[in-house]
């Protein structure tokens, strides 16, 4: 039997793998591709603690993180194409317009 | 056994986590990134979430990733494409960030008071497709209908910010 | 009964429609709505007032709550409607005289360009006005109060193209606001004593929280007297009245004799209760009325316009209300405002008559001999100026001969305020007979090309004129004094609304002086009038050369009186031009320099900081991102090491 | 435990080097039967009636120089097939070939592995199989293999869905996903899921050649637009590994039919392995007989095929089903 601890370190782990990721990479895709980390890291916790508690609320949870990692792909990449389409590029630090 | 396969998986899982962010081709992050999943999916099996294992190769390594790599073929990313690498002023002082974060984490698993796992006495459809399905259609139905909804204003939403012309 | 929120309600309909679609529609069309909503507010307060007479004395008091306004905390203000007899006789002379009026303007407004504005207006006012004299509770009538004074400025500069109409509206708002000032502190300090701003709340509450004569109801009333002086044109805030006769004729009579200048003597009669608490408000209240009714009248003797002499006339006899009113005698002050509209407004679309027959002329020393020119006006005018003058067996006496026993004979009274009354009523004869016999009679000073246009106005306006003569002359009846074997029936009517007044100041009805002093008063009373008749006869009719040496006589005294005491003139040096210079520096030194530079050295400073802090809005999503992250850090730091 | 493992090792090697074995004689079979449809004789010299030429072939690959072509990814070049051939092989561990047997003493359930979500498992491998494709098509650093790619992985996610949804009427009315309870439900030849549900059988079949990239759905491949599509620049064992990997993904979809619709290996008579085995080969017959016949889609009547028909004409099928099943 592993104990609970030793998931929640795991996801910690990853959690924080996905934060440098996000901080760090300039690629949009890999910046997504680390929000995606981060997300499995918190999915990784609740299965834990749901098999802790014996209680199936968070496989619930994980079910519908999964929905909102998909939509959030799915509108995420479609942003990506029509950004590439109208920059020509996926570095992030070109797109800083947005400022005053 | 079961602490063995534990920590190989988590292992595999940890490396290959790295190796997406570090990687600057975004096909073998991704790539990567299913090696990931993979791996949780297996941590979960051993956390008694078969459905939830199977979804998560179904849904994140089967359609999400692949989303991301047909995006990346069809754009054609390449290295080049990622022009000239503009600093991050403060990358140490991000890094000692993230370092911090960790320890917070550790430390905050490791002064929790969390209870022995409670053995054997799990009902026999924990983490099935019927009892998972089962807490989908009552206690959560609201919520479930409402990922429906999201998921609509997500397909909508692509095809608004993707299509040329409408 | 229950259909009394539809009385202020109708013509409010009646603005609306004229005031969204007024231009589309034609002339027809708009005074049908217009005179219409007035006829059916007319109607229904008809079948309010014999609904009241159904019930029992006691129980004449309806309330009728249509939505609850502002219920905010312990403060909760109603749309409701109280009918009782004060307010039922409001209703009536409003929305009848409103009526009459309407229709006359019909005929005196027809080659008007702001034809469907002016029906606008007047709608307007009557839906104001009927509110104000309906309401249940003070802030509702406070609305009405100020909805009645927007319509009154409105209708005063109704010509806006001529500078003194807008003038003379601008003058009217202006001098009400410093009484609505008034009106409102009043309020606020009724509802901070006792709580309520609901009449019969207050009324019910005000003797057992407040001490008899003590300074909070003393200061309230003086506060809510303050309020009538401005809107009923009480000295000193009278000055506004006079001019307001730059309005059309019809809004003269209608606003300003018939209904929205007695507006303060119903709001002080409504308050009964409160007023026969504070003996020394009642004094100040005589003291001022009377002083005020003796004063206009003196001016009203030697004006030569023939609007001015009725106005400087509805201020005299607003005064005559207010002395009632001051002598605890609220039945005949109301009385007295029930014939004063009758006959006011008379006289005020007799003269709208004269001057639209005189193409505009208002100046009475360019008219006379018009008698049998305009037989219609000069009868029912005559019938109006006997019935102002006190003459027996007219309106008028019955309530001013009230008005003078009261004086005399009230615990609250004294001979004093009776000589003065006398003397205005003589002085009222006086300059009504020389306005009579200036206009109707003598030689025509009048040029050809007047002559020409020369006409009696048609049967829409000549009828109006003839049903008010008729009331001018009947209306007085229904208050006949028991010393002239009558019932005294009308103080009966509205002895509920004032019993509890009465009962706080020990006044018992019908008691006095026997009724061979009361003979005699009025006597002496029919006596001075007669006098002051035959005066005017001999110096206007029958000597008409002498008439400006008879006013020359005076000397200086008559110079004062003609340039009205020099009051506005007055007003201008100490009042206005002072206010007026000191608005000009605080313009230029503190508002430029001082505000200005305060708001705009606040700018300049909010500018410079987000000069400074927009630097960090790099657009980088991942110094975002960063930030975001040390954020995070620092909260679960935190509640690591506060645990 | 080890007994356990031991007979579940045996079991896999045992069905794999058949799969395998079935995969290479899948090649001469089709390449007879295809020419037996064209009037053409086939493969007739490597043993008799050329029935050793799956093992020439073998030869002929293994001893091929292997080239890489320049500007290629190297590490995704090199584990594209792979990642191509191992989803392929994986599903067949959760198909049941046969009933119970007994063996020295034992008894021994002919299925690699009795899952409860077996059917789950298959998607989820399946919906694997499109990285092998992509990263073939990527890494080659060639414009055919890029387009055979990217048309692979639109064609494959579009076919996931219709797959999964043609699926749900069978789960809907066995109530299990256990493909060994699936099977056990289908005792008589008409409580066959074919009948009971051919809508989704029809289904099934169609989204199945799609997801294999067959023919008329061979669009990531077809040889007169693409050369050969993902593969085009492979070479030696390597292009062998995709080919071995098409051949059992055909074979795996068969006997995911013959289990689900078919009735396994239920049948009378004969054994149950030897059904099993008929059904499936029933069922990869009409495969290179629709390959020989029907013309080859275009691309955008692919999509909208699949967009506009088969995932609402699947949807359809669910919601009726279900109704039924109410009443």
């Amino acid at each position: 039997m592993v104990p609970l601890e030793y998931y929640l370190i795991v996801a910690g782990i990853i959690f924080t793998i996905g934060m440098i990721g996000v901080i760090f990479a300039r690629n949009i895709i890999i910046i997504f591709m680390a929000i995606e980390l981060m997300l499995n890291a918190a999915n990784l916790a609740m299965i834990a603690f749901s098999r802790n508690l014996g209680s199936m609320g968070g496989h619930v949870m994980v079910f519908m993180i999964m929905t909102v990692a998909a939509a959030e792909a799915a509108v995420g990449l479609s942003i990506i194409i029509a950004l590439f389409r109208n920059r020509d590029s996926a570095n992030i630090d070109e797109v800083n317009l947005m400022k005053w | 056994m079961e602490l063995a396969i534990f920590i190989l998986t988590s292992l595999v899982a940890i490396v290959a986590a790295l190796l997406v962010i570090l990687q600057r081709n975004p096909i073998a992050s991704v790539m990567y990134l299913v090696t990931t999943f993979v791996a949780q999916a297996i941590l979960f099996i051993q956390l008694r979430a078969a459905f939830i294992a199977i979804l998560q190769v179904i849904v994140y390594a089967g359609a999400i990733m692949v989303l991301f790599l047909f995006v990346i073929m069809l754009l054609n990313l390449r290295r080049e494409d990622f022009g000239k690498d503009i600093k991050l002023k403060y990358k140490p002082l991000a890094i000692a960030f993230a370092v911090v974060l960790l320890i917070e984490t550790l430390v905050v698993i490791n002064a929790s008071m969390i209870p022995a796992q409670p053995g054997a006495d799990l009902p026999a459809t924990f983490g099935s497709v019927q009892g998972v399905g089962r807490e989908l259609f009552t206690t959560y139905l609201y919520p479930f209908e409402l990922t429906s909804v999201l998921l609509i204003v997500a397909i909508l939403g692509a095809v608004v910010m993707a299509k040329k012309k409408l | 009964m229950e259909l009394i929120w539809l009385i202020p309600l109708v013509p409010l309909a009646g603005f609306l429609l004229n005031g969204l679609f007024g231009k589309s529609f034609s002339k027809p069309v708009i005074n049908t709505i217009a005179c219409g909503t007035v006829a059916v507010s007319f109607l229904l307060s008809l079948n309010a007032f014999f609904g009241l007479l159904r019930l029992a004395p006691e129980s004449r008091s309806v309330e009728y709550i249509l939505f609850s306004w502002i219920p905010s905390g312990s403060f909760n203000a109603d749309v409701g409607f109280l009918l009782d007899p004060l307010s039922a006789v409001m209703i009536l002379v409003v929305s009848g005289v409103g009526f009459l009026i309407h229709v006359y303007s019909v005929g005196y407004m027809a080659h008007d360009e702001g034809y469907a504005r002016f029906f606008t207006y007047l709608n307007l006012f009557m839906a104001s006005m009927l509110i104000l004299v309906l309401a249940n509770n003070f802030v509702l009538m406070y609305v009405g109060w100020e909805g009645v004074g927007l319509c009154s400025y409105l209708l005063i500069g109704f010509w806006y193209e001529k500078r003194s109409a807008t003038d003379a509206g601008k003058k009217a708002f202006i001098v009400n606001r410093i009484g609505d000032f008034g009106f409102a502190l009043g309020i606020m300090l009724l509802f901070w004593t006792i709580g309520s701003v609901h009449f019969s709340t207050v009324f019910d509450l005000a003797p057992q929280q407040l001490a008899y004569g003590g300074g909070i109801v003393t200061a309230a009333t003086l506060l809510l007297f303050l309020g009538a002086v401005g809107k009923s044109a009480q000295v000193p805030l009278y000055v506004w009245l006079p001019d307001a006769m730059e309005g059309p004729t019809p809004v003269s009579a209608l606003i300003h004799a018939a209904t929205m200048v007695t507006a303060g003597v119903y709001m002080v009669a409504r308050c009964n209760v409160l007023y026969m608490m504070a003996p020394t408000t009642l004094l100040v209240v005589a003291v001022v009325s009377m002083f005020t009714a003796f004063y206009a009248a003196t001016i009203g003797l030697f004006q030569n316009d023939i609007k001015r002499v009725l106005a400087y006339s509805t201020i005299s006899q607003l005064g005559y209300m207010f002395v009632a009113c001051g002598v605890a005698a609220f039945g005949a002050g109301i009385f007295h405002l029930m014939t004063h509209a009758f006959f006011k407004a008379l006289l005020f679309l007799g003269a709208g008559s004269v001057i639209h027959a005189m193409s505009g002329e208002q100046d009475m020393r360019r008219m006379g001999g018009l008698k049998s020119k305009l037989p219609v006006t000069y009868t029912t005018m005559l019938v109006a100026t006997l019935a102002i003058s006190g003459i027996p067996l007219f309106s008028g006496f019955f309530s001013k001969d009230e008005i003078l026993w009261q004086a005399f004979s009230s615990p609250f009274g004294s001979p004093l305020l009776w000589v003065v009354g006398l003397l205005t009523a003589g002085l009222t004869a006086f300059y009504m007979f020389r306005l009579i016999y200036l206009t109707f009679f003598g030689q025509r000073r009048y040029d050809d090309h007047v002559a020409s246009h020369l006409h009696e106005s048609p049967k829409v306006m000549t009828v109006p004129l003839m049903i008010l003569a008729v009331l001018s002359v009947i209306g007085g009846y229904i208050g006949l004094p028991k010393a002239l074997l009558g019932g005294a029936w009308f103080e009966h009517f509205l002895h509920p609304v004032f019993a509890k007044g009465a009962e706080i100041g020990k006044l018992a009805e019908g008691a006095g002086e026997s009724h061979a002093t009361e003979y005699v008063l009025m006597l002496a009373a029919v006596a001075f009038v007669v006098l002051m008749i035959f005066t005017a006869k001999r110096y206007y009719l029958d000597h008409a050369k002498d008439s400006e040496q008879f006013e020359h006589g005076f000397g200086g005294l008559y110079k004062v009186v003609y340039n009205k005491y020099y009051i506005d003139e007055l007003y201008d040096k100490i009042i206005v031009n002072p206010l007026v210079k000191g608005s000009n520096l605080l313009w230029q030194k503190f508002d430029v320099l001082i505000i200005d530079g305060f708001f705009n050295g606040a700018a300049w400073l909010a500018g410079q900081w987000a000069i400074s802090m927009r630097k960090l809005q790099t657009g980088m999503v991942r110094s975002y991102a960063f930030v975001f992250l040390g954020g995070a850090i620092f909260v679960i730091g935190y509640l690591i090491l506060s645990r | 435990m080890l007994e356990f493992v031991l007979i579940t090792v045996v079991k896999a090697v045992v069905v794999v080097t058949v799969l395998l074995l079935t995969c290479a004689w899948m090649t001469y079979a089709e390449r007879k039967i295809l020419a037996r449809m064209q009037s053409r004789i086939g493969p007739n010299v490597a043993g008799w009636k050329g029935l050793l030429q799956p093992v020439a072939d073998l030869v002929k690959l293994l001893f091929k120089e292997e080239v890489i072509p320049g500007g290629a990814q190297r590490a995704l070049y090199l584990l594209a097939p792979l990642l191509a051939f191992i989803p392929a092989m994986l599903p067949i561990a959760m198909i049941p070939f046969g009933n119970k047997i007994t063996l020295f003493g034992r008894e021994i359930n002919l299925v690699i592995a009795n899952y409860d979500n077996g059917l789950l498992f298959i998607l989820a491998v399946a919906s694997l199989s499109v990285y092998g494709i992509v990263m073939a098509g990527w890494s080659a650093n060639s414009k055919y293999s890029l387009l055979g790619g990217l048309r692979s992985s639109a064609q494959m996610i579009s076919y996931e869905i219709g797959i999964g949804m043609s699926l749900i009427g069978i789960v809907l009315l066995a109530g299990t996903l256990n493909l060994v309870d699936i099977v056990g439900q289908q005792n008589v030849w008409y409580k066959w899921f074919i009948f009971r549900q051919p809508v989704g059988f029809l289904l099934y079949f169609v989204c199945a050649i799609a997801e294999t990239n067959r023919a008329p759905f061979d669009l990531p491949e077809a040889e007169s637009e693409l050369v050969a599509g993902y593969f085009t620049e492979y070479s030696s064992m390597r292009f062998g590994l995709f080919f071995v990997g098409e051949y059992a993904n055909m074979v795996t979809v068969a006997t995911v039919a013959t289990t689900l619709f078919l009735g396994g290996w239920q049948g009378p008579f004969l054994p149950p392995v030897l059904w099993f085995i008929i059904k499936a080969v029933a069922v990869l017959f009409i495969y290179i007989w629709m390959r020989a016949s029907l013309p080859r889609f275009r691309y955008d009547q692919l999509m909208k095929f699949g967009w506009y028909v088969v995932i609402p004409l699947a949807l359809a099928n669910i919601l009726v089903t279900a109704l039924v099943d109410l009443l």
